[in-house]
């Protein structure tokens, strides 16, 4: 069983910024992790492109990997709410409960 | 001296003839994020659902509305009626509308239409062969909200 | 003797307050395309399109708008502007948009809103607290088509 | 290996009647059949509602029952085509050419 991986995005995950987060997730992936878990507390804005991403990575990670989001804030759990990605993706205000849910 | 059918650039923001590419609507958006964040005043929720709704519509047109074509442009406007508490956002392009194929399944995309639907009191898109325009209403911007977050 | 303000019969029809449900929309669909026969002088495959289209809106009101409710009602209005040669009709109704799930396959359905869009020359869909309103324009009914059948 | 079944409908296929249409094919799929075509030439009206029956009902014959639908004019063949159906079930203007198309 290999590491856990934490993900950081900063900044806006915009249509523009949203590939990286995907090459970051990948290369996460290609280290057979137990858990990946995307940390978006640095991040300002956040649009359908960048929730698209984190959709696709859950698809990708489950069920070998553990797949979690850790959002807070009006930017970026607010709207990942909205959409319904919250019954879709695990989603935790911090990284501490991220970590707790994933079993570490 | 004003005239009153002068636009006051205090309540209207207006951006004209914008390239529709990605780059271009990450810096209209960050333009329209600081006119919003200078003349409306309202909570921090409300402003970061007013940019993320207009954000999904300029990506749209950035996206999909010239596709297979030269490029073209979009337009940004807004106003704010201040006595109303009312704000009004359309985003225009001239291209043409492409249907999401319905037998892919879009498990990952299609979320932009559904979140301004949310983010908005009330949406309009007008589809039709001078290109699409997409209107949002956010009533009670100023009103304080009892916030999910 | 009638007034400029009346509705002429010949140029409008208007079919207000009716159940939003799929017996009454077959109903309204049918008398529809009754009063269109007669009054638009058009190619088989225009009042094909035009029926087919309000047809589209009808079913949604009736399926979608008042889902999880009581039920409710809608409006369908058509004006014919004979000089112009372009029809315009709406489907209104009270109830709420209802968002396709996007983590859901819908492979066998979500075909009305694209038909829509091809059938009608502009398609104007207006979502908000008051209900959902569709606004189609089909120009130039009476021109004779090139026709793909 | 069954029969060859033709499923004929007629009039409307709207959401009211489009569920006869689905019981109808259903009862065709029980029958083990090499193939069936769905006859619309007698349908004058089709909407979106009908349309979701056919696609469902190539998804269901595929790859093991041969599926086609005949169809023709501007009620039928021409919507199928403008929202891309055509291009996902085999459409034929007559039962001949939809029989030749089956193998029969
Ligand atoms: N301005 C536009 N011009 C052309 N097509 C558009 C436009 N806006 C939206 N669309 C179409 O509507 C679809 C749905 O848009 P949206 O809900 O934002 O999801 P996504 O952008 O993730 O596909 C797009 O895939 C596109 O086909
Ligand atoms: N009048 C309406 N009220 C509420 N929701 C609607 C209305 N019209 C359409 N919708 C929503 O839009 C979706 C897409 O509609 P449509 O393209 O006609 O496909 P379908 O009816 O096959 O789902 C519907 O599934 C529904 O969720």
């Amino acid at each position: 069983m290999g590491p856990l991986v934490v993900v950081r995005a900063a900044g806006v995950l915009d249509m523009l910024t949203s590939p990286q987060l995907e090459v970051g997730i990948a290369t996460a992936l290609a280290k057979n992790p137990s858990a990946i878990i995307v940390d978006l507390n640095h991040v300002d804005f956040l649009a359908s492109a960048g929730m698209g991403v984190l959709v696709a990575a859950q698809d990708k990670a489950a069920p070998a990997v553990k797949f979690a989001v850790v959002a807070s804030g009006p930017a970026t759990s607010r709207p990942l709410k909205m959409v319904g990605l919250a019954e879709l993706i695990g989603l935790y205000p911090t990284l501490d409960e991220a970590l707790a849910a994933v079993g570490e | 001296m004003t005239s009153p059918f002068e636009r006051d650039p205090g309540t209207w923001f207006v951006c004209h003839d914008r390239p529709a590419d990605a780059w271009t609507a990450a810096l209209v958006r960050e333009d329209f994020a600081r006119w919003l964040r200078r003349r409306v005043s309202a909570d921090e929720a409300k402003l970061c659902d007013v940019v993320l709704a207009v954000n999904e519509a300029l990506a749209n047109a950035a996206e999909y509305a010239y596709l297979g074509t030269a490029g073209g442009t979009c337009d940004l406007e807004a106003v704010y009626d201040v006595a109303a508490g009312a704000l009004t956002v359309s985003v225009r392009d001239q291209g043409r509308w492409c249907e999401p194929d319905p037998n892919h399944h879009q498990r990952h995309r299609g979320r932009g239409i559904p979140l301004m639907r949310k983010l908005a009191d009330a949406l309009v898109i007008d589809t039709s062969a001078l290109g699409t325009s997409v209107c949002m209403r956010f009533s009670h911007v100023n009103a304080p909200m009892a916030g999910i977050c």
